[in-house]
């Protein structure tokens, strides 16, 4: 099945998980002293070297003109669309949020933190922070933003009964303090360096007190709400009292979702929409022959993975692991799944994009005489095991049939084992034996390992332990010496390749498909539509 | 008019119209290819062996490649399998049970009939593409689950329709006889009644297969099915629909291999050897 | 005086289920003057109706003219165009169906399709219509002629339906009328009527006529002269008073042979009275449809019916439909269960229902139906139906049961070669002699006979009646008769019991029915079965307001 | 007539809530077999233990579900749909626009694909073994046999990618004029007609040939006829019980059935509302669309066999 194969009912998709697990990778990572420090400084390599621009690349230099009204499409709705920041899970729901609130921090397509409706984050011990808010900033209904409005939002993550998705989160958030109106006081239960990113969280928009109505939305936003139907569409107009100078440039724009890819794509052709957002790289041969589409592609560290659990059979022997290893033809999933929108990779997870990426290692060749030899040697081949894979892990039947195909032609009878997306995340992702995960880029190795490969890692996916990953791991967060810190991390580079679990074959590329007539969209490191927040800075051009 | 039917119907023998014979022709076309699949493919299904995807017809690949340049011919004699085989074991299941229910309500008669009847009727009244949905969403897609819930979902329609059958022939004087012989329900059931319907049933076999090709390709369609790397072919439709802008045969074909399915077999049931419509009619 | 009708050398084939062309008419002749009713007779098969269609230039689906002229006042409707057939349908020949009930279109009023043929053909302003219907009506003598047309078919009864039929072909003023057996569906009672009202419109109008039927006695009413048929050629042509008495061809002598049963030699009453009662009937009520607080079902069928059947005998019960005659064999054979009284077989009283019945009861007591097509299971041989009972009772298995099987036939006079046969596969009088044999099989003490010959033409119905009558006296068998006809009953019976509206009206010794009748609706039943006499039906006298009493229900 | 008809209403409105009744119950048990419930899904992997108990208790999910089940029972009676557990909107709000998306696209497809079955039914029995009459059967053997989302996305691609004539997506709201609901509405009438039609037309065609066959025709054109009239005046009349019933049963499609027109079109209708709340086990949602496609389905039923009184005056009495 092919990348966008996203029903209306998967309502599970990667971008929740994606920030849950940013989430909890900052939440971690609390006790480092130069997170924040690090963080801009790889970004800064990522962005420069992964984002690649086709047609859309010209438009950079164009002029914005304001006025006009578009209608987008993402592709993934539900009954469960909510205007509750809080409970933000799609895409979709992102997109909505961008356009009607905005936060106290963002991360700019540099992935560098930027402040919104803070002019300042401030702390000395990283413990108590000091948040100053920027003056004159209105709500939709007139209403001047004030310190009761961010304490009122960041606060109701806590409660349980609100269901927010950043409830765990938040709950390092202990005291909040109105210091008066535009300064107020966060104590952390722990120090947390990484605070000014973690108010950039798509989840920690900011309302107005005492909101608790989301049949519309009161943000501050460059655009105003004025329909809003959960599964169906959301349409928003020009706030023309935004605090942003000259944002936006639309007049009015319509964000609905169109789950068929091929559905979407036909609507963006027959021009009924001006963006549809993840086209499935088939499309692609045919976008790239119209004149009036412009593609807009983005490799970053977004890969699907075969997940082989080491505490179990058939991962508890080594040689059927690196047997798998090599019967992964990843030239074939990088040309014929991917159709060539992938880079080959090398099983682990830092991206090639990144400075601490270690060149020397090499993805291992496909080899199906030798992965036969290991079998044997494990005592499995010939045995049928079962590989779960589900479209909500992007391409993973497709990648399960390559290996299937190639576990034939050795008399290594795997057996696919495709489950509904819906639930797939809960009840097979980390549990099955031999499954598919999606991991979605991630600012730092330290972050990747520590969510992903340390002993005690919550999604340790293949149940990896190794004390001296641990300790390396730790070792490279308190090394300032850069040179030093590489050299750290291309050895658990190689250890992760390896001996982990996790077989990450390539890197998947996004492409969003506009019409030519739209500019302005960048791509953004944290995914496509500009990291959701394409609404106020796209601009139509005649 | 009596005589001339009578004397008629002494030359029996089945006697079967020319499209009826084609459709009979198609429907075992396919059935022998569902029996032989493995011993035609001339590529394992599963096995990318094309570079280009969505490839053209061509000496190499008789009806071109997929989106991964994978053999067509090769996963639509497979789809076969699954295709046939699938919706075959699930209208025996649901026609079995629905006709078997059926007799017995018709039979009986009494409580057990009207609480039956209201039951399954009010079942009917839940979308089946929707209930199919409920069902593989639950309990994962496998091919018993897949074949209990289109059996599931066509079982009410072959009860309503068998009843009404049995009932009428329920009626017939033959039957009073052997009730008033003191036959017991089963032999009555299936001995008098049985034969006398099974024309008719026969014929809603064959629509309800039909309406069970489409319903699997449309449960396809939403990404529920057969296991990978088999396909059937509305999976194959399904996921090769992107290639339906580049005229690929990696979707028209499988879309024609369901059409011709479904066609010849309405046109055989629509053209029932002689023999078999006289006992419905 | 002209013909205003010629057929001439005409063929009909049709089309067989297997696609085989067969001649269903070979060749016929028939000229009919003007003024003049000519009566089409023959069995089922003998392409009566096929022929009297012909003059409307309409063959049924599958079938066609192969051959011949049908020459409507000099017009030949075979060489015809539709539209040209569509303009003499109606306007110069007009057709009244063998069922009124069923040619009358249920969802319209009677008026509308009174009338239909005038708007069709654009004969009148519709309001003349109506005014000529009526008229009509009362000619026809309809009850409440200027009203009844505003009624919908189901709610007239059958014999005005009939007559209404009769009138749709008449406001046309046709020149040729054709009866399709036109009385068949009508209890006796009602026929009278109904033909009298035909006999009289035709002479006042002077009308050339095609009467279809089967049955000799109903012609010799209306007929100047008849054409026998039998298998689609024609027998004998010849006036009527000549067919009725001084019939030439063999199979017409057979044909009126079959209108004199042999009379049965009744059983002396005192020997009788003295022999067991094989059955008793007591008080015997029944019916339909929910129970009342009386513990009566709503729709009582069957009211205090009191009777007892000596062993050896035959007790005749007549009646017309809707009498309760079939509902009193449906509840003595247990197939529905009495609302009241009692059924006593053999000196012990049985359970009201076959569940609660023994094997051995419900073996000594066998009924047969009316309708051997319905009656024999279409999907299973000779040698199944018949074996079926033998192992069910007596638990005959392999081949001393296919020994029963072929006694069995020739105890029915059928040849042991038809055990591999399917029903559909029989005549309509082997299927009932397999019918019968089915019942004799259990080797019964009493048979119930439903109505078993009134489907039958009238030389097949004689012969299974005597078979009737051989089988009783080689296996001492009693039979209880059903039956409307009251030929059938003499010939078989020594006891009638007159039924009317669910009751018991009267009981008497079949010798004494035709002379001794005493409850006014015996005699009135009695009377109304036509004679084969041209005069019987002017001479008739009967109690009119009983008559229309029973006629109006 | 009138009692009669009033009589049958109530003996089936009778029967409708039994019906609903066991539908309810059939999908609370379900949804209830469904593994995960809301709470689990709406948090999704940032689910910690606590926070999905905590979810649980507000969203009154703690409580057995027999109870919960009662109670949205109970809320029903009065008029109370209940609130969705996804978005804790009114199911009532929620599932109104989009039944009127649904109404009226059963509407427009109802009003095209009715007189055209009936036309074609009606003129394939009139002229039965003919040309025309083969020429409508491999039509509609074909519409049945061809799956629909083939069909509409052969209908997007070449009328609305290659031609530019219709627009891709159906939205059904903001529709000014007659001219654009006909182009908004044109190609997921035409796909869902190609669904609905081949059944009806079957139907009609064969319920008019069993009343051709009638005597009381027969008699018609032994009367001098015309063909037309036979089958007009005669035929059709006769022949309406059985067509409105075959109708109503293919109607009964057109709003729960058609996910997948809703899914290609993008159509914001009730089948896809359904979807969505079996994916996010939303109960209230998913039992009230499920009540909603069993009543209309009963009313179909109602209607057609009103129809069908209403066309025979055997059954008025």
């Amino acid at each position: 099945m092919s990348q966008n194969d996203r029903t209306s009912w998967d309502v599970t998709n990667w971008t929740r998980r994606d920030d849950a697990m940013v989430e909890e990778a900052i939440r971690r990572g609390a006790s480092r002293r130069d997170l924040l420090r690090l963080l801009a400084a790889s970004g800064v390599a990522m962005a420069a070297g992964s984002a690649i621009m086709t047609r859309a690349t010209a438009a950079f230099a164009a002029t914005p003109k304001k006025g006009g009204s578009i209608t987008a499409a993402g592709w993934s709705s539900s009954t469960a669309d909510t205007l509750d920041p809080a409970k933000a899970s799609l895409s979709t729901d992102y997109v909505r949020c961008c356009s009607f609130y905005n936060r106290l921090t963002f991360l700019d397509e540099k992935a560098a933190v930027q402040m919104e409706l803070a002019e300042s984050v401030e702390s000395d011990d990283a413990k108590t922070w000091k948040i100053t808010l920027r003056p004159d900033v209105t709500f939709h209904d007139g209403k001047t933003l004030t310190t009761d409005d961010v304490i009122y939002s960041l606060q109701r993550h806590k409660d349980e009964s609100v269901g927010s998705k950043a409830n765990a989160m938040a709950q390092q958030m202990e005291t909040f303090k109105k210091v008066d109106d535009r300064v107020l006081e966060i104590v952390l239960s722990a120090p947390n360096a990484d605070l000014p990113i973690i108010l950039s969280l798509h989840h920690f928009m900011i309302i107005a007190d005492g909101t608790t109505d989301f049949t519309t939305a009161n943000g501050t936003g460059a655009f105003k709400c004025e329909t809003f139907e959960p599964g169906v569409k959301s349409v928003g107009v020009r706030n023309e009292s935004y605090w942003k100078e000259n944002l936006p440039y639309l007049d009015s724009i319509e964000f609905i979702a169109i789950p068929d890819e091929t559905a979407r794509v036909n609507a963006l052709l027959s021009g009924d929409i001006a963006l549809a957002a993840m086209v499935n790289p088939r499309s692609i041969r045919r976008l790239e022959t119209i004149d009036t589409v412009t593609l807009s592609k983005t490799t970053s560290g977004n890969y699907t993975n075969l997940n082989v659990r080491l505490d179990m059979a058939p991962g508890d022997k080594k040689d059927f692991v690196d047997g798998l290893k090599y019967l992964v033809n990843r030239e074939v999933i990088a040309r014929s799944v991917m159709r060539d929108l992938a880079v080959i990779a090398n099983d682990q997870p830092v991206s090639p994009n990144d400075r601490y990426y270690n060149e020397d290692l090499k993805p291992k060749d496909y080899d199906p005489e030798k992965a036969k030899k290991l079998f044997e040697k494990a005592g499995v081949l010939g045995q049928s095991i079962p590989i779960v894979a589900s479209t909500a892990a992007t391409s993973s039947i497709d990648m399960a049939m390559v290996v299937q195909q190639a576990g034939a032609e050795i008399g290594m009878p795997f057996e696919v084992q495709r489950v509904p997306s819906d639930g797939y995340w809960s009840n097979y992702w980390l549990k099955a034996p031999v499954h598919f995960g999606n991991i979605n880029p991630r600012p730092t190795p330290d972050i990747l390992f520590s969510l992903l490969y340390t002993s005690d890692a919550p999604w340790n996916e293949s149940r990896y332990q190794s004390e001296k990953f641990d300790k390396m791991l730790v070792e490279a967060r308190g090394t300032l010496d850069e040179a030093k810190r590489k050299e750290i991390y291309d050895e658990m580079q190689v250890m992760v390749s390896e001996d982990a679990g996790t077989i990450i074959p390539v890197w998947i590329a996004n492409v969003d498909a506009l019409s030519s007539k739209l500019k302005g969209l960048q791509p953004n490191p944290l995914g496509g539509m500009m990291g959701y927040a394409f609404a106020e800075y796209v601009w139509l051009d005649d | 008019m009596k005589a001339l039917a009578a004397s008629a119907r002494r030359r029996t023998g089945f006697h079967i119209n020319t499209v009826g014979t084609i459709g009979a022709a198609i429907v075992l076309f396919w059935i022998v290819i569902a029996i032989c699949a493995p011993l035609l493919v001339p590529y394992p299904v599963g096995k990318i062996v094309d570079f280009d995807f969505f490839g053209p017809m061509s000496q190499k690949f008789w009806l071109g490649t997929d989106y991964l340049g994978r053999d067509i011919l090769s996963r639509i004699l497979m789809g076969a399998r699954y295709t046939v085989g699938i919706a075959f074991a699930a209208v025996s299941l649901a026609c079995f049970v629905g006709v078997a229910l059926g007799m017995i309500a018709a039979v009986v008669g009494g409580f057990f009939d009207t609480a039956l009847s209201r039951f399954l009727d009010a079942l009917n009244a839940i979308p089946s593409l929707m209930f199919g949905l409920v069902v593989v969403a639950g309990v994962g897609s496998s091919i018993p689950v897949l074949i209990m819930t289109l059996a599931l979902i066509y079982a009410p329609g072959s009860y309503r329709f068998a009843r009404s059958l049995a009932a009428n022939t329920n009626t017939m004087d033959f039957v009073t006889v052997a009730r008033a012989r003191g036959e017991g329900t089963v032999y009555i059931i299936r001995e008098e009644i049985l034969p006398n319907i099974i024309g008719p049933v026969l014929a809603d076999f064959g629509l309800r297969f039909v309406f069970i090709v489409l319903l699997l390709s449309g449960l396809s369609f939403l990404g529920l099915g057969v296991q990978p790397p088999n396909a059937d072919w509305g999976g194959l439709v399904r996921e090769n629909l992107a290639g339906l802008p580049y005229g690929a045969p990696a979707v028209i074909f499988p879309s024609i291999a369901i059409a011709s399915l479904t066609i010849s077999v309405n046109m055989l049931i629509d053209n029932l050897p002689t023999r078999i419509r006289d006992r419905s009619a | 005086m002209g013909n205003i009708v010629e057929i001439r050398d005409l063929a009909v084939a049709a089309k067989t289920d297997s696609g085989r062309v067969v001649d269903i008419i070979k060749g016929v002749d028939i000229e009919v003057a003007e003024g003049e009713v000519v009566a089409l007779i023959g069995e089922s098969g003998s392409g009566k109706t096929t022929i009297a269609l012909t003059l409307l230039g309409y063959t049924r689906p599958g079938c066609r003219i192969t051959r011949g002229k049908v020459l409507v006042a000099g017009r030949d409707m075979v060489a015809m165009s539709e539209a040209e057939r569509q303009h003499v349908r109606g306007q110069q020949v007009a057709y009244v169906p063998q069922s009124a009930a069923a040619a009358f279109d249920p969802s319209q009023t009677i008026m509308e399709q009174v009338v239909e043929v005038s708007r069709i053909h654009q004969l009148m302003p519709p309001e003349d219509a109506r005014r000529k219907a009526v008229d009509l009506f009362r000619a026809l003598s309809l009850p409440n002629p200027e009203t009844i047309g505003a009624r919908y078919p189901h709610q007239v009864s059958g014999g005005q339906l009939q007559r209404l039929a009769a009138a749709m072909a008449l406001i046309g003023d046709p020149e040729v009328m054709v009866f399709d057996e036109p009385t068949t569906a009508l209890d006796v009672t009602t026929q009278i009527e109904v033909l009298r009202a035909f006999k009289s419109v035709i002479a006042d109008r002077n009308m050339a006529g095609i009467y279809v039927s089967h049955d000799l006695a109903v012609v010799a009413q209306i007929a100047d002269r008849i054409v026998v048929l039998k298998g689609g050629e024609v027998q004998e042509v010849a006036e009527t008073e000549k067919i009725v008495h001084t019939p030439q061809h063999a199979y017409t002598k057979e044909l009126i042979a079959a209108f004199h049963p042999v009379e049965r030699a009744p059983a002396d009453p005192r020997a009788m009275a003295q022999r067991n009662a094989i059955l008793e009937v007591k008080n015997l009520s029944a019916g339909y449809g929910p129970t009342g607080s009386d513990s009566q079902p709503s729709f009582l069928a069957l009211k205090d019916v009191t009777f007892r059947l000596a062993a050896g005998e035959s007790l005749g019960i007549i009646g017309e439909s809707g009498s309760g005659k079939s509902t009193l064999a449906r509840v003595i054979s247990g197939l529905l269960p009495q609302s009241s009284g009692s059924v006593t077989f053999e000196g012990r009283e049985l359970a009201k229902s076959v569940s609660g019945r023994s094997r051995e009861e419900l073996r000594k007591m066998q009924i047969v139906f009316q309708l051997a097509d319905t009656a024999l299971n279409p999907n299973r041989p000779v040698r199944a139906i018949l074996g079926r009972p033998l192992t069910f009772y007596h638990g005959v298995r392999g081949r001393q049961r296919e020994a029963e099987v072929d006694r069995l036939l020739d105890m029915v006079r059928l040849p042991a070669a038809l055990k591999h046969r399917l029903p559909s596969e029989l005549s309509g009088g082997q299927k009932q002699r397999v019918n019968l044999a089915r019942a004799l099989a259990a080797k019964p003490e009493l048979i119930l006979c439903d109505e078993i010959t009134s489907a039958l033409d009238t030389v097949v119905a004689a012969a299974i009646l005597k078979l009737l009558d051989e089988l009783q006296r080689e296996l001492g068998l009693s039979y209880m008769f059903i039956s409307h006809d009251l030929s059938t009953v003499e010939a078989i019976c020594d006891e009638v019991v007159v039924m009317y509206q669910g009751e018991k009206v009267e009981e008497m010794p079949t010798n004494r029915m035709k002379s001794g009748a005493e409850h006014p609706y015996s005699r009135l039943l009695i009377s109304s079965v036509p004679q084969l006499d041209t005069n019987w039906l002017d001479r008739l006298e009967q109690d009119n307001e009983l008559m229309q009493a029973v006629a109006g229900r | 007539m009138n009692s009669m008809i009033a009589g049958l209403i109530i003996r089936r409105v009778g029967i409708m809530l039994v019906s609903l009744v066991i539908v309810a119950f059939a999908v609370f048990a379900a949804t209830e077999l469904l593994p995960g419930d809301v709470a689990q899904i709406l948090l999704g992997q940032s689910a910690t233990p606590e926070a999905v108990a905590g979810l649980r208790k507000a969203m009154h999910l703690d409580q057995p579900a027999i109870l919960r089940f009662g109670h949205w029972l109970g809320g029903l009676v009065t008029g109370d749909f209940g609130r969705s557990y996804a978005n804790n909107r009114d199911v009532a709000d929620l599932i109104s626009g989009r039944l009127v998306n649904s109404l009226k696209l059963g509407a427009v497809t109802t009003l095209f694909s009715v007189p055209l079955s009936l036309f074609l039914g009606v003129t394939a029995a009139m002229f039965r073994g003919s040309f025309y009459d083969r020429l409508v059967s491999v039509f509609t053997v074909t519409v049945i046999s061809v799956p629909e989302f083939m069909v509409a996305t052969l209908a997007v691609l070449i009328f609305a990618v290659y031609l530019g004539w219709l627009p891709a997506l159906s939205f059904a709201n903001e529709v000014h004029g007659l001219g654009e609901l006909l182009r908004v509405y044109a190609m997921p009438v035409i796909t869902l007609s190609f669904v609905v039609s081949a059944q009806m037309i079957r139907m009609t065609r064969a319920a008019v040939i069993d009343t051709i066959n009638t005597p009381y025709v027969e008699m018609a054109l032994l009367k001098g006829a015309t063909r037309r009239r036979m089958v007009m005046r005669h035929a059709l009349p006769n022949a309406l019980g059985p067509i409105a019933n075959a109708m109503a049963l293919s109607l009964s499609y057109l709003l729960g059935g058609v996910i997948i027109v809703e899914t290609i079109f993008n159509y914001p209708g009730v089948a896809k509302l359904m979807v969505d709340a079996v994916a996010t086990r939303d109960l209230p949602l998913i039992q009230t669309c499920a009540m909603l496609f069993c009543l209309s389905y009963l009313l179909l039923i109602l209607i057609a066999d009103v129809v069908a009184i209403a066309s025979n005056p055997r059954l008025r009495q």
